[in-house]
């Protein structure tokens, strides 16, 4: 059991190391993946979340512990599968077609990575064609739309529409969000939600997928 | 195609008196536009003005004409009916009037159109500044000295200058492909590399073909380059309390190096608004330089308002949508506070005051954030002076960076600034990695995470 | 009901030295709010906001408190951020909010429970100024000491002190029925005839009430009145060129009269943000007064955007709409700008800088607009004492514009104040005018042009 | 002959007296109202706005032209109905729900009344049903809407839906003002112009007179 909490404390400090052997011994003694994961590792990244909204946490001190939780799950992820384990859900990020701002973008994916979903993120500039490729491809419940420019926002309508002319739009959350999107623009083109940080587009995540399961 | 170093390199101060260091005169003053003279002793507004949430496409596009159209007469109107002394409009590009450079050349037509009629009218001074998108950041990674985005930003930068162009400006983005993941990983060695080592090859790179492109024009000045990139996102970051205050504030000091490379290679100011690192730059250039502060609140927030300003030559409101507000539309409302600003500034210039309002205008912010501490003229000839001190961009790079610890330090023990624990840790840590740096750029780039290096090309740097 | 008349008048100036009458320093500073103390040394931002385009109605009232809830997070979040000394809120009601006191006392408490948690959690200190609206304007010729509208803004002062109120102001209007049809004719007789009759009877009898409720109250401070509806009136036409800039000068001077008559019934500062006449209040009664300028740029454009603020003690934006802006929300980039520009008086005081930068404030503008120029101290000493020697309302309103007309022939004559031909034509026609004005109120109210009598009902003034 | 021109004077320099007496002089020399009005009076009012618009005159001196230019047609506009004469177009103006400014909307009549249109003004916190009786009562052409406050902007729409309920929104040209209102608004809430000013005001009240006349 200490041997555990060392796991937990571990991908707190973002030492990807540490992280990595403790999951190795732990399946050697035979501890089931998915007792890892919920007992350990997803309270240790909520611990990082938190100590990030109280702001004693910075970025670099957040990605590290999302590459130690990484390091750890690539050896898990295939246990899972297996055993028929489902991610938290299954999340097409992308910043939208003629903007290339991805910073904002990059921190929601970490950050939904590290809340268990599994995330497949597009890149900047991504038109709305490939967005409903990746929705069908890649069974997602949730596509996340980033945009830093005014005058790339309406590329979220058009992704939305192109969603909507494809038939999927009804198989899909779509949350948006980037400095100058608004809860009340996300209304106006028909997302489903918007987010203003990527704390609040966990939560969001979550709350979706929730909604969908129960649509 | 490798080329040659430049030679050219300075190795002292054009200001080394920090007395001197002050709004509105810089040594070199710069000529251009409509009669118009920055750093000769006035300081005049640069208004900054952008388009509301609209699509960019042929079909908007004569829609987004008349809204340059408005913003223009607008913004002409109030600069006329307040008075001022001369002004400069900054056009920066969106994306897709880069892509397609035509669209860009014909934007800054029509503007210079309204500053030509209200030179005739109203014998209002004023220049045009136009600033194309660097848009050769879209593949990854990022191919800079050829193909298709390069070949449209060059030709961006022929044509609006054709169209009328007074001053040149772009903030480019070489090296921002390390720079980025590095900054978000708190990773000072990655950090330093792409600022001393990536960013002024490719300033060097581009600035010779700007220059040249100016030169041949007869007529526009290459203004100055920005590390919006590189130090304005640490700084946004660190408002959003994502990155450590004292990190974006470092960064900050060891960007001028990079900023610094255009005008070895020939640009001669006003460097750009959202170019913090401009005070410096006047510093050791002697170029006048456009900075922006409490008047950019409209664009971004900042711990450096006041301090922002104390060394100026333009002020500008950095970019602000044309929406409208009860007096008006905003662009115009900003105009008309950045009109007062300079009044303020120019008659204490006028009443000899101008030191005693630069004082207080630094005073305001100096010790409230580390961000502030590293802008005020005294820590401008600190970190100018530690920079001409050495011979390589990433030697100066380190050495602007020590500086700025050192100045954070001072401040700490010395004069109040008030840092949390989590801001002391990290200032630790990042004097103890540039403490740590090999003495070369070549030996630095060998000892990189591997993760990085899958980010550039060597061959966008010549290296 | 007539009312007998106030005995108190002001007779001297509580401010003689015109070196003394500078930002941040009032004889009788006010202690008010969460441990803010106005007037006593520093210079505190006054931030005003008001909804985005939205109908009032109990359909929409969930949203529209959750607009007020999003800007006073934003606000206070960014007064926290810049470590601001003291703020002060200002809430002024919309008609609807009015007409329904207790949608205006809502609002008060939400605003108040933000300024408590910013008090206890970063003991931040405030104060919330609340402005009902003077409804009582709906009738023609309006009832403004009985009937339904008068009832319900009592009513609503009542209400919203209540709810938490720390500083009580309004905009009365009481004889503007009489001013907005004398102004567009350009009629001086009229003007002076509602300035300075009609004006004071209706401040005195509404102060009266005001200042008692305040002093049951145990805790709000009766701050003051503008005349808003008179003077920025005037200045707003003469801005649209509608009205000639010298009308508007002087009837900015002459309008302090009737705002002066609230502290002579108990009103002690700040005075309101919109009223320019702030400066003479100041000198004369010694109370911190409010001012805005360049920073309320966001609600109407004018030519004294530096001078305002040489002699104010709170500093504000007059109104912004919760719209979106590039930074955030525009409440709270106006926040930002108005904090630093408190910073630059507060570190110029502290450094003994006060009076040069007052002295820059005041001549950046002062003689490039009549209107600027009836606004420095100086002008504002030779106002006030004109003021104090006469002892009725009508009289002082008469020597308040005779002053400025001399103040601004003197700029013409020997500051370089440029003015066209016809505005001298009506400056000249204005004088003429005050010439020619009878001996007594009364006997202005007998030679009136028919065409006012009809306007205002005598029982709404006592008369 | 120059008896006349004296009456385009008086109206320019707002003299009413001298305005009044021509025009009775001239009816009793047989000189039509019809010529009065087209060839001294409006040219006169034309000339008045001009002077305007170059900031040669203020609005006190505009007012007092208008009262000059009214004084004479008080006794033309009889002789003028007779003779089957029209103004030139019929408006109703008034600020809308809620609003008391009536500044700028005062202005905008004045100078409506000035280029011989027929004013009929409500006044302020005029409501749509108000608007609505107006309409037909008058048999207006033109409705004006102003409103200075954004809170108040709504009830422009209020008033048009209410125009449009009871039938007579095609009877009329719907033409709003006031310093917050746009033309994208008026485009937004179905109103047929926008105008920034009073001067802009009348030329285009002028503009949707002639369509209407040609619908
Ligand atoms: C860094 C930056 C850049 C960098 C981009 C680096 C990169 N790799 O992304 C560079 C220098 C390249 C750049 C270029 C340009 N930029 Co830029 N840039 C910025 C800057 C300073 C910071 C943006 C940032 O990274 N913030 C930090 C992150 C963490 O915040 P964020 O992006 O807002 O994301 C958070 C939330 O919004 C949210 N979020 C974001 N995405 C999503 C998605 C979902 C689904 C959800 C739920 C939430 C969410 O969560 C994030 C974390 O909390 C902003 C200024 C600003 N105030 O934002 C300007 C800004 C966005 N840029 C601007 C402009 C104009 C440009 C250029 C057009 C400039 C030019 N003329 O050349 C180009 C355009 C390039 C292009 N084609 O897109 C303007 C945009 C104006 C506008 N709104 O239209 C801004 C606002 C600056 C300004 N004030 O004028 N820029
Ligand atoms: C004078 C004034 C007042 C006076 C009104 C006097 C009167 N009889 O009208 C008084 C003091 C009473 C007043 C009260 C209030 N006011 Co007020 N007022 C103003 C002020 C200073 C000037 C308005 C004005 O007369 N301008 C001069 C005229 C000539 O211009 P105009 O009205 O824009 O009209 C021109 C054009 O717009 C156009 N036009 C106008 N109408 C129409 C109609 C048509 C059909 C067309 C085609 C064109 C057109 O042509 C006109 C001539 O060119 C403005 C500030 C400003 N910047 O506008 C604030 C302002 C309008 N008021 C404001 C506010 C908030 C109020 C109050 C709510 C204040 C309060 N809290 O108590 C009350 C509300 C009273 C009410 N129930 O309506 C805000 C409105 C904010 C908003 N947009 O929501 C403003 C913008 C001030 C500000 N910056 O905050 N106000
Ligand atoms: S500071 Fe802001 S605007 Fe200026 S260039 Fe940078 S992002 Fe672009
Ligand atoms: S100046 Fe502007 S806002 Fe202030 S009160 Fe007057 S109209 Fe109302
Ligand atoms: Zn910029
Ligand atoms: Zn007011
Ligand atoms: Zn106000």
């Amino acid at each position: 059991m200490t041997e555990l909490k060392k796991l937990y404390d571990a991908i707190v400090a973002g030492d990807a190391k540490t992280s990595l052997a403790i999951t190795k011994e732990a399946l050697a003694e035979n501890v089931t993946p998915g007792e890892l994961v919920a007992n350990y590792m997803i309270p240790a990244m909520d611990e990082v979340g938190k100590r990030f909204e109280c702001e004693d946490y910075f970025v670099p001190e957040l990605l590290l512990s999302g590459r130690a939780m990484k390091a750890a799950l690539g050896i898990l992820r295939p246990l899972l599968a297996a055993s028929g384990a489902q991610p938290a859900g299954r999340v097409i990020i992308g910043t939208v077609k003629g903007d290339l701002h991805d910073i904002g973008k990059n921190l929601v994916a970490a950050m939904l990575e590290g809340a268990g979903f599994e995330v497949t993120d597009l890149g900047t500039d991504v038109s709305p064609e490939k967005f409903v490729e990746a929705v069908s491809e890649r069974k997602a419940n949730i596509v996340c739309l980033s945009a830093l420019l005014t005058v790339t926002m309406p590329a979220m309508r058009t992704t939305l529409d192109a969603l909507r002319s494809a038939g999927v739009r009804s198989d899909v959350k779509v949350m948006i969000g980037g400095a100058p999107v608004t809860e009340q623009y996300a209304r106006e083109i028909g997302a489903d939600s918007y987010s203003e940080n990527a704390s609040a587009a966990v939560a969001t995540a979550r709350r979706l997928v929730g909604e969908a399961a129960h649509a | 195609m490798l080329e040659t170093p430049s030679l050219f390199r300075y190795d002292s101060l054009a200001i080394p008196d920090v007395n001197e260091l002050v709004f509105g005169k810089a040594p070199r003053p710069v000529k251009c536009g409509f009669g118009l003279e920055i750093g000769a002793g006035m300081v005049f507004p640069e208004v900054n003005f952008t388009l509301p949430p609209i699509g960019i496409s042929e079909e908007t596009w004569p829609e987004i004409l008349h809204e340059y159209e408005e913003m223009a007469t607008n913004i002409v109107r109030r600069a006329v009916a307040m008075k001022v002394p001369g002004v400069v409009l900054e056009f920066e590009l969106l994306p897709a009037m880069t892509e397609k450079p035509e669209w860009g050349a014909e934007v800054t037509t029509l503007l210079r159109r309204h500053l030509a009629a209200a030179y005739d009218q109203h014998k209002m001074l004023s220049a045009l500044r136009v600033t194309p998108t660097d848009i050769r950041d879209q593949g990854k990674p990022p191919l800079l000295r050829e193909g298709e985005p390069c070949d449209r930003l060059l030709r961006s930068f022929e044509l609006t200058i054709a169209a009328g162009a007074d001053i040149i400006s772009v903030e480019s983005i070489g090296g921002k492909e390390v720079h980025d993941r590095a900054l978000m990983m708190g990773d000072m060695d990655a950090i330093v590399f792409a600022l001393g080592v990536l960013c002024p090859a490719d300033m060097r790179w581009l600035w010779k073909r700007i220059v040249r492109m100016c030169a041949q024009s007869g007529h526009a000045v290459p203004g100055g380059d920005s590390a919006c990139g590189f130090a304005n996102t640490a700084m946004q970051l660190a408002h959003q309390k994502m990155l450590p205050e004292v990190l974006a504030a470092v960064v900050r000091a060891m960007s001028a190096v990079r900023s610094l490379a255009a005008f070895e290679e020939g640009a001669v100011g006003p460097s750009k608004d959202c170019a913090y690192e401009g005070p410096v730059i006047k510093a050791i250039t002697g170029t006048p330089i456009s900075m922006e502060g409490k008047s950019a609140a409209c664009a971004h927030f900042s711990p450096i308002g006041n301090i922002a300003e104390a060394m100026c030559d333009l002020w500008s409101n950095e970019s602000v949508q044309n929406v409208r507000l009860l007096s008006g539309s905003a662009p115009e409302a900003f105009t008309e506070m950045l009109a007062y600003d300079c009044r303020l500034m120019n008659v204490a210039s006028e009443r000899g005051q101008a030191l005693a309002l630069r004082d207080c205008l630094t005073a305001s912010d100096e010790w409230l954030s580390p961000q502030a501490a590293v802008l005020s003229p005294a820590a401008t000839i600190a970190i100018s002076r530690a920079i001409v001190a050495e011979k390589d961009d990433y030697r100066r790079t380190v050495a602007a960076g020590h500086t700025a610890v050192a100045i954070i330090r001072d401040g700490v023990a010395g004069n109040g600034l008030a840092l949390s624990k989590k801001e002391l840790q990290w200032l630790n840590r990042i004097e103890a990695a540039l403490d740590a740096l090999p003495a070369t750029g070549d030996e630095l780039e060998a000892a990189l995470g591997e993760e990085y290096h899958g980010l550039f090309r060597p061959a966008s740097y010549g290296r």
